[in-house]
């Protein structure tokens, strides 16, 4: 289990080995910024967070997930700072014996991350205007 | 007593800072929250904030001591 | 939209790229050979196929998905031959505009081709030993 | 007439041939399916076999007509 909160670009060809022999089914997650916002062009979004806790909420949620759905293993990547449209912002990825709790344990973590994690977006428009969400 | 506060996100550019220091009187993590809520009436525009006490999220009935480090943060929006 | 049956093993990280600018969830499913069946230590599968009509059917599957959930776009491939414990034996990736169509798009997707997939799936045990699904 | 017929996976252990040639009479793929699990009963084991038509799956009331080839297949099993 490794919950990660990093400014880094992040690399899901590299986050989904090794993997344990009794690993049935993996499902992954990315989420990825648009080029458009409110139909209006993006040039970039910027994520503001408390670094510390978020890296205990992201941990937190991760343990849950594997005790609630009996996951095998389960990463979750978050980035902050400067992230352009087509890049990764989120990375999840859940390994489990079957697919269903595959499916489910995903979802789960997902939808916990952009609930309880204390990162807060901002979005940067080509025409140099900027709101927060 | 001194308290020091962080502020994040659209709250650090309501604030006008990132963080400051403030005096209070004893009170809990709520009244403070009330107090700063009303310092900067824009946080408002938000039904409620969230608030975190020396890098973890405490119940809002927990009292504040002197030297306390407080987080003040707007409803979350990653993903 | 693409879907394929092949021989050869599935470079899962070499499919997720390059996606559209509109896309803002990729979400992925493996399915992957465990090292036991039924508490006995499998050798490999073999996977046996009418590969002619198994590709027709794939790709008519993701067509109804993409129509269904209104994706934006869907790869989906499946192994046939022998497949060892730790290769996956299935890949399918799904881009969509938000995550919930993601989700239940794959998910379609993935049960979709276990119930209509012309592909049938043979045992082989360390023990010597071989059993059909 | 003549139609070819193709057995997938335990089929064609059970059949003990991958393919084969058949002299039948005028009929459907459903009267065509039940003769050969008659032929070959442990294909009984399954409640249902699938049948293939010239590489498509066709609706078991049309009939074959020489030359055709057949493809039978067990209950699905992959991913």
């Amino acid at each position: 289990m490794k919950g990660v909160i990093q400014r880094e670009s992040i690399d899901a060809s590299k986050l989904l080995e090794p993997r344990e022999l009794n690993v049935g089914s993996t499902v992954t997650f990315q989420g990825i910024v648009r080029n458009t916002e409110s139909s209006r062009e993006l040039s970039h979004l910027f994520y503001d967070a408390d670094e510390k806790l978020a890296t205990v909420e992201i941990n937190k949620i991760l343990e849950e997930a594997k005790e609630k759905y009996g996951l095998i293993d389960a990463i979750a990547i978050h980035r902050i700072g400067i992230v352009k449209p087509g890049e990764t912002s989120l990375f999840v990825a859940v390994n489990s014996t079957h697919r269903k709790e595959g499916f489910d344990g995903c979802k789960f973590i997902v939808d916990a991350i952009k609930e309880r994690l204390p990162i807060w977006k901002k979005d940067h428009f080509v025409d140099g205007s900027e709101s927060w969400h | 007593m001194k308290v020091h506060i962080k502020y994040y996100a659209k709250y650090a550019e309501y604030a006008g800072t990132k963080k400051e220091d403030l005096e209070v009187e004893n009170m809990t993590l709520q009244q403070l929250l009330a107090f700063i809520r009303g310092k900067y009436p824009k946080m408002k525009e938000d039904k409620t904030s969230l608030v975190a006490l020396n890098d973890r999220f405490e119940k809002e009935d927990k009292t504040v001591s002197d030297g306390d480090n407080i987080s003040i943060f707007p409803p979350v929006s990653g993903g």
